[in-house]
């Protein structure tokens, strides 16, 4: 079975399954959610443990418990949604996988909110694909709605190896939490060790809609169950009532174009006319390109604070590229860049990927994200791939590209892969802005000390070899510390005045050394015996500076501060450097 | 025949550059009264403008110049440091003194001036000789010279041709050459009442300029680092046969150590023989102490010279007192200096301050 | 002070070392005669015998000896190396003449003594000193020396204290010392009238006993390997101010040859400077072409040698056809030799025959 | 199965076990074997193969071929004979494994010398165990009994790889041949190259006879054999009948301490007593140890002769121990040691293992012999590994102490490896003293070198030292050549005579130059005006040369030398030396 060829793999694929079941619960819940993993040994045994997901989600009603769990469903559905389920059957999956190698019943537990809460424990008759109900219990929900338990319980015994599971599980919660910023997820693994995943925010992104399939993602087979179940006799409404963007007039003209009379029932279609239909679908280039709203992507806010949440970084980009389609199927794709702060240094770039928001940790190097990331240059953004930054690349669509079974790697798919690529590339932009702009302010800093130490003992030298007195170096250079530790207050305060007539350059360089609050400042300049503003106010954040080029000639030059919120003090220093020439 | 005196390119060379120095330094005043940057310009000597001259039958460097700029932080500290060594040369000239290469590298110290190693300190000084045009030489900075002896001592030759005939140490200022005649010729006359040896050429020629030897009543010897046999022998003559006390400045090392040492009690290899060794020699500096004394510029001990100082505490050589006492300093200290440090302190500091403070103490 | 002459250490223990030596051969020529095998005796310098005594406060031997026995299959082939070393001291010593420890190592050929390298040759002479208990020094065996000049030459000092000074350059038989005194003198007087530079200290040593400057109305440079700056000024000087002509003698390989090339058209390194080159002077050898018409000893040319040789070709410097014609013959006999093979027909040979022919084949 | 395991290991076992089948048949008839061995290419396949093995051996009768070849025959035989088959059923098995692998017949030619020669075509019946006859000829031999051929042609198909097999087959007939001296091998492999390996003697060993087994080597299992066929009706005369050296009186003493009565009918034995019998008789100390006439050993002759075949070396050595016993079974072993001439030098000692005549070629390394061969110091030889020496161990028994059953390696019998280390050392002092011989001589002849090259150089400096003439140094040492190519005649010759007067020491050094003729020489000394022999008669063969140190005064000395025989001229060179003291 795909995704438990191996102990590790087994632990890893049962609780993502399980996992994922439950944010979805919680997705339809509208609630955001609250997750419990535990994972503990089965007594003496060293390789059986019992896993238990409990979720606050929207809870199964009791008669659908079994079919749910017991058996595996292939569905008569054909809208579309996106959704997390990698598998599809991704939970029952799991629940096989344990019966099958501990011979233990799953337990479950849920309740819709109302006044039942029922447990159940059930084995799967393999051989006839249905539930066998080993017992039933019923529970009471307390009266008072508020505090009634909504969710569900699943609790399964498994073989698997979590010492060789750990770091994957492990990083696919991290990474779960960077892309639910609004779940709580808490983890107790065999050892007693709990992982905690705190949300930061309670917003939830909208959720995602049912669509029609588009007439350029349908297949036979598909074609073929929508005709089985339509309650319509003729192909003009036929093709409106069932298909994504497709309009009257459209309907008609393809209808025409494929040769087909408008009044045709559609069940009077041979099977070799609905091959040639799904062509003519395929063929016709009139259709109106698929709509995003069955999309739910998470939206920059979310990706910023999720990646903040988890990274810690110094810095972070993030984008939402516009709703684009791939044979008929649409998609978007969001992309972050982080640096700094806690995102280590490694010898390679991090890349962490997601797919309708969910964690991608396996096989990663075959995967078109990396080879996107390969192909940029990153010394064109002033980046090396050891420099500590990491790139997050998010996927949604009702048809994520997979590329193998597993659906652990995506695929290369022209219109994806240049979402992708443009993302990081907007990303990279602002990431490369934001580390010039602090390399100059260095690097001028450090230009300016060495000109006040070398300048002197040039003057110095000269003069001795001259015979003579040293000259006077201020005419080339000079540096003033115009603010000391100032602390401010409300209004605007003066810092000491620059004399600037003979510098061609003035550089201004003011610090917030203040360890929480912000600051507002502005530089002036004399020109006409009048002060104009050089650089308006600007907010300074605690610990930062501004380092600006003064360019033009003015008689002197000035800074002011103010605190930003009159109650909260900030501490300024400032200096200003003149240079001739 | 008898030469004409119409050129004299021994020592008109060094006025012309004492001047071009001078012009050099009111350049840059001039330039920063203006209120301009000072700059230099001087020809490139990167490897695109070396040019080979059929006609001077030598490489010569092409018409492209490049410019240092005061205004360009990445020429600021070299312009500096060229600044500062045109100011250094120039008091040698002045002063009628000469320098090593090295000696420019540790004096820079006692102007604020650093160089990250000596190689930076060489480069330096090829720039000042591209500018100036004229050769290091010319700004009296000489390379080092090999074991050689200084003083008021007249000998006479026994060597083939020279039976008979005499000459006195100190009459050729560079020192006279420690070599087959020397080693076999007889001491006639003296007026010194000690011996002087120091390892490094540098200071060598130091104490020959500062007049060590008419100060201190001292012959003067260069060992080059660990001394020659013959330079060995010598000293042994100088000490058996005239009675002088001999004292020994090497580097604050195990191996400066060491080196006086040899001179003191002979090396291992030479055990079968008597005539190399001066027991009655005295190390007289530089000691572990003097580092933390005279505040030396140092630097870190490495593995090799902990390793070495651990040998020569075992030494049957080195059970005596003060050896062991200074070991113990370097070992506590785990810092070493060479010579050439004192130079921080002004070039004459060693022969003005430490020679007759460490004399005295020796009993000299 | 005068020096009183109770003690001549100079000269006195030669007489004893040439007296010891006839008495060492002697004593195997009696041995033999009375069909005895010759035997010696002398201390073990094995480490087990080697003791600190406190007494000369330095390494000695101790009692245990060694006895090396001509019967011995293992002693005789060092046994007659030591009595070849010992007849060969004792001819320098004869003759007043003096050598290195390369001299010996390459003289030995000459008698059908062979040595697998130079440490097989110091060894014996370690021997022969601990045997004859007087240091090599005694029998003519000198180390090296560095950068110096000889010859009747007077100049006149423009240093401090010395101005005015004058000192003829045959003054110091083993050669003056080319430092910033002599690099600064005016030349006054002379009554050579040509320049010959050597590379090897030994080969200089040689000259100056074989009287060379005498009978080539020669000023003898030693540069001691590559030329340093201030030898190569004063060799200019020398042609330049003088007039001279300048041959240069340097080993035969690429090393040498551009020792002769550095101090005729200069470095790379020093193309911004003029006053260093003297393009008129001749490399005299020894030329590759000489390895064969002397039948010189000599070795096969390394990678590394075969690699530079290449470079050279392809030097501007080396385009004239003496040279390049040079490396074609060294390219294509891959030998080299030194200065020294010249040794295998005698200590005198470089200068009978050899110096003659090539002076005379330059045209001087 | 076992043999084989792999492609390269089942051609291997395939050709060893045919030719092995026919060096026995060969043994049987008392001829000396000529075996044709050719490995095919079957058609374009890339690994199958014809093995084709023809013999001149004893040849098998018609009606029992396909009893021979079609049939795995697990006989009633308890008796014992030494025989080469490792796996007993080894020809069968390659017959079988063929079978398998490619699916078709064994033929079989064969002839017993009679008038007919019969021809078969076999499959195995696996199930059955049994043969299926696919077709049978029957071709008419020679009337004349000279003409008639007589042996046994098998051929085969089989799967393999000829190309990874190749250096263990050749090794494998190379040492066969080494322990055949008497036997033509040829060989010609699949890319049509002929390996030849040509018999050097026409003699054979002794054949091996068939014995009853030693009491000490019985076990339960043929105890039972043995009482299931016997005729005899009382334990005395069973135990005379069908055990080796047991006769009427030990049968007695053992019964009676066994406390089996004499009388017993062997047939009444119940199962625990037979059980307790073969304790008994291991237990007791009173039978004869097994003879060795059931063995066929090479012989010292034999194995001198393989060696020098195959090797060629420039000395060997070789040694049969005596016949020795270890647990109830005879054995005897042989060693040799070859050193120089073609014999490679390889960083480790060149070993050669034979059990019954069989190379082992695979598994080197866990074999005792390599055991032995590691613990011995051959420092204490003057030789080490990496020196051109070989070491041939031969081990024959009724039952070779195998390690396992692959039947590659010999287990550390302590009785067997007692006698192979005896017999190395044996071997390796020879070798030594061979070689310390050797070296003596080179050793004394640059010595005395040394002297003639130093001596006249010391006296010459030491006398230029001294201002003399050059002491002469013939009264320490000199060196005389006193013959000088001469050529031998019928009776001795003197050669010039050495003045050894004043020499305490005298050296002769006699060399006989010629390519093929040895020469006789003697060593003569002048003791009171009388010449007395100082070295009787020496043979020196072609080449080799006599070096001997002659102590005490003689006035003077010479040599004689004369042909060994009166027609074959030989070379001498001859040199006397004298040292002093």
């Amino acid at each position: 079975m795909a995704g438990f060829t191996n102990p590790a793999r087994s632990i890893f694929t049962s609780i993502r399954e399980l996992v994922e079941n439950s944010l979805d619960a919680a997705d339809v819940a509208r609630i955001p959610p609250e997750i419990y993993i535990r994972l503990s040994k089965d007594g003496d045994s060293d390789d059986t443990y019992t896993l238990r997901v409990a979720d606050n989600g929207s809870g199964i009603s009791p008669h659908h418990i079994p079919l749910a769990f017991g058996q595996f469903l292939f569905s008569s559905k054909y809208r579309l949604k996106q959704a997390r389920g990698t598998f599809g059957l991704g939970g029952t999956m799991a629940i096989l996988y344990g019966q099958i190698t501990t011979n233990k019943p799953v337990k479950v537990i849920s309740s819709t909110g109302k006044s039942l809460i029922v447990e159940y424990r059930l084995l799967i008759d393999i051989e006839k694909n249905r539930p066998i109900i080993l017992d039933r219990k019923i529970h009471a929900n307390p009266r008072a709605k508020s505090k009634r338990w909504r969710g569900t319980v699943v609790e399964i015994h498994l073989r698997g190896s979590y010492a060789q599971a750990m770091p994957k599980v492990l990083e696919y919660l991290k990474q779960t939490a960077m892309v639910n910023p609004y779940a709580n997820i808490i983890f107790i693994d065999p050892r007693g060790r709990l992982y905690k995943f705190d949300r930061t925010v309670e917003k939830m992104p909208p959720p995602p809609k049912e669509i029609n399939p588009h007439p350029y993602g349908v297949d036979v087979e598909t074609l073929q169950r929508i005709m089985r179940s339509t309650t319509e006799d003729n192909m003009l409404k036929f093709m409106q009532k069932h298909f994504h963007r497709v309009g009257e007039k459209i309907a008609r003209d393809f209808l025409k174009r494929a040769g087909i009379s408008e009044d045709r029932d559609p069940k009077t279609l041979r099977p070799e006319e609905i091959v040639d239909l799904v062509e003519k679908m395929k063929e016709y280039d009139g259709f109106l390109p698929p709509e995003a709203d069955c999309l739910s992507p998470l939206g920059e806010d979310l990706l910023r604070e999720g990646v903040l949440k988890e990274l810690e970084p110094e810095f972070v980009a993030v984008r939402q590229r516009k709703p684009s389609a791939y044979s008929g199927h649409p998609f978007i794709v969001e992309v972050a860049i982080a640096y700094g702060g806690k995102v280590p240094a490694k010898d390679d770039i991090l890349l962490y990927r997601f797919a309708n928001k969910i964690p991608l940790v396996y096989d990663e190097s075959g995967d078109v994200c990396w080879k996107i990331v390969r192909s940029i240059n990153w010394r064109r953004y002033n980046l090396t791939p050891n420099m500590p930054f990491a790139i997050i690349i998010h996927v949604c669509s009702t048809k994520i590209p997979y590329k193998t079974l597993g659906k652990e790697i995506l695929a290369d798919q022209l219109e994806v892969s240049r979402e992708i690529l443009n993302g990081i590339r907007e990303v990279a932009r602002q990431l490369a802005r934001y580390l010039s702009r602090k390399e100059r302010v260095k690097r001028q800093v450090r230009r300016l000390a060495v000109f006040s130490r070398y300048l002197p003992k040039i003057a110095r030298f000269s003069a001795g070899l001259a015979g003579r007195r040293p000259p006077d170096i201020s005419k080339l250079y000079q540096r003033k510390q115009v603010f000391k530790g100032f602390i401010t207050s409300g209004k605007y305060v003066d810092s000491e005045i620059f004399d600037s007539h003979r510098y061609s350059v003035v550089f201004v360089h003011i610090q917030n050394k203040h360890k929480e609050n912000p600051a507002a400042v502005r530089v002036l300049g004399l020109v006409n015996s009048k002060w104009e503003v050089l650089i308006p106010e600007s907010t300074l954040t605690s610990g930062s500076e501004i380092y600006e080029t003064l360019r033009g000639r003015y008689k002197a030059v000035k800074i002011q501060a103010k605190s930003l919120k009159p109650d909260k003090k900030s501490l300024i220093d400032a200096y200003i450097d003149g240079l001739s020439q | 025949m008898s030469i004409k005196k119409n050129v004299d390119l021994a020592t008109s060379p060094k006025s012309i550059v004492q001047k071009k120095l001078e012009e050099l330094g009111m350049k840059f005043c001039e330039e920063i009264d203006r209120g301009v940057f000072p700059t230099v310009q001087m020809r490139s000597r990167s490897i695109s403008n070396i040019f080979y001259s059929p006609k001077y039958r030598q490489y010569i460097l092409g018409k492209s110049k490049v410019t240092r700029s005061s205004r360009n932080i990445a020429h600021l500290r070299p312009f500096a440091q060229m600044v500062w060594t045109a100011y250094f040369v120039h008091e040698l000239l002045k002063q009628k003194k000469t320098s090593t290469l090295r000696d420019v590298y540790y004096s820079a110290q006692a102007y604020d001036i650093f160089f990250k190693d000596q190689s930076e300190s060489d480069d330096i000084i090829t720039d000042l000789e591209t500018v100036i045009e004229h050769p290091r030489e010319s700004f009296n900075v000489f390379p080092e010279e090999r074991s050689a002896v200084f003083g008021d001592l007249t000998i006479e030759y026994t060597v083939p041709g020279y039976e008979g005939r005499r000459m006195n140490l100190s009459s050729h200022p560079d020192g006279v050459m420690i070599g087959p005649a020397l080693t076999d010729a007889r001491f006639v006359k003296t007026s010194a009442d000690k011996v002087i040896v120091v390892e490094k050429g540098a200071m060598f020629t130091r104490f020959v300029e500062e007049k060590v030897y008419e100060r201190f009543n001292a012959i003067l010897i260069y060992t080059a680092g660990q001394a020659p046999r013959s330079t060995r022998y010598f000293i042994r003559r100088l000490n058996r046969e005239l009675g002088f006390p001999v004292y020994i400045f090497s580097d604050a090392d195990p191996w400066g150590m060491h080196i006086a040492m040899v001179i003191i009690s002979g090396s291992a290899n030479a055990a079968h023989l008597r005539e190399l060794t001066t027991p009655d020699a005295k190390w007289a500096g530089v000691w572990a102490s003097d580092i933390i004394n005279y505040k030396l510029p140092s630097e870190k001990l490495s593995e090799i010279d902990v390793k070495r100082l651990r040998e020569l505490r075992n030494d049957p050589r080195y059970k005596d007192r003060h050896w062991q006492k200074q070991i113990d300093i370097f070992m506590k200290i785990k810092k070493k200096c060479e010579l050439e440090a004192f130079s921080r302190y002004g070039l004459t500091h060693i022969v003005d301050r430490y020679l007759p403070e460490r004399l005295k103490e020796l009993g000299a």
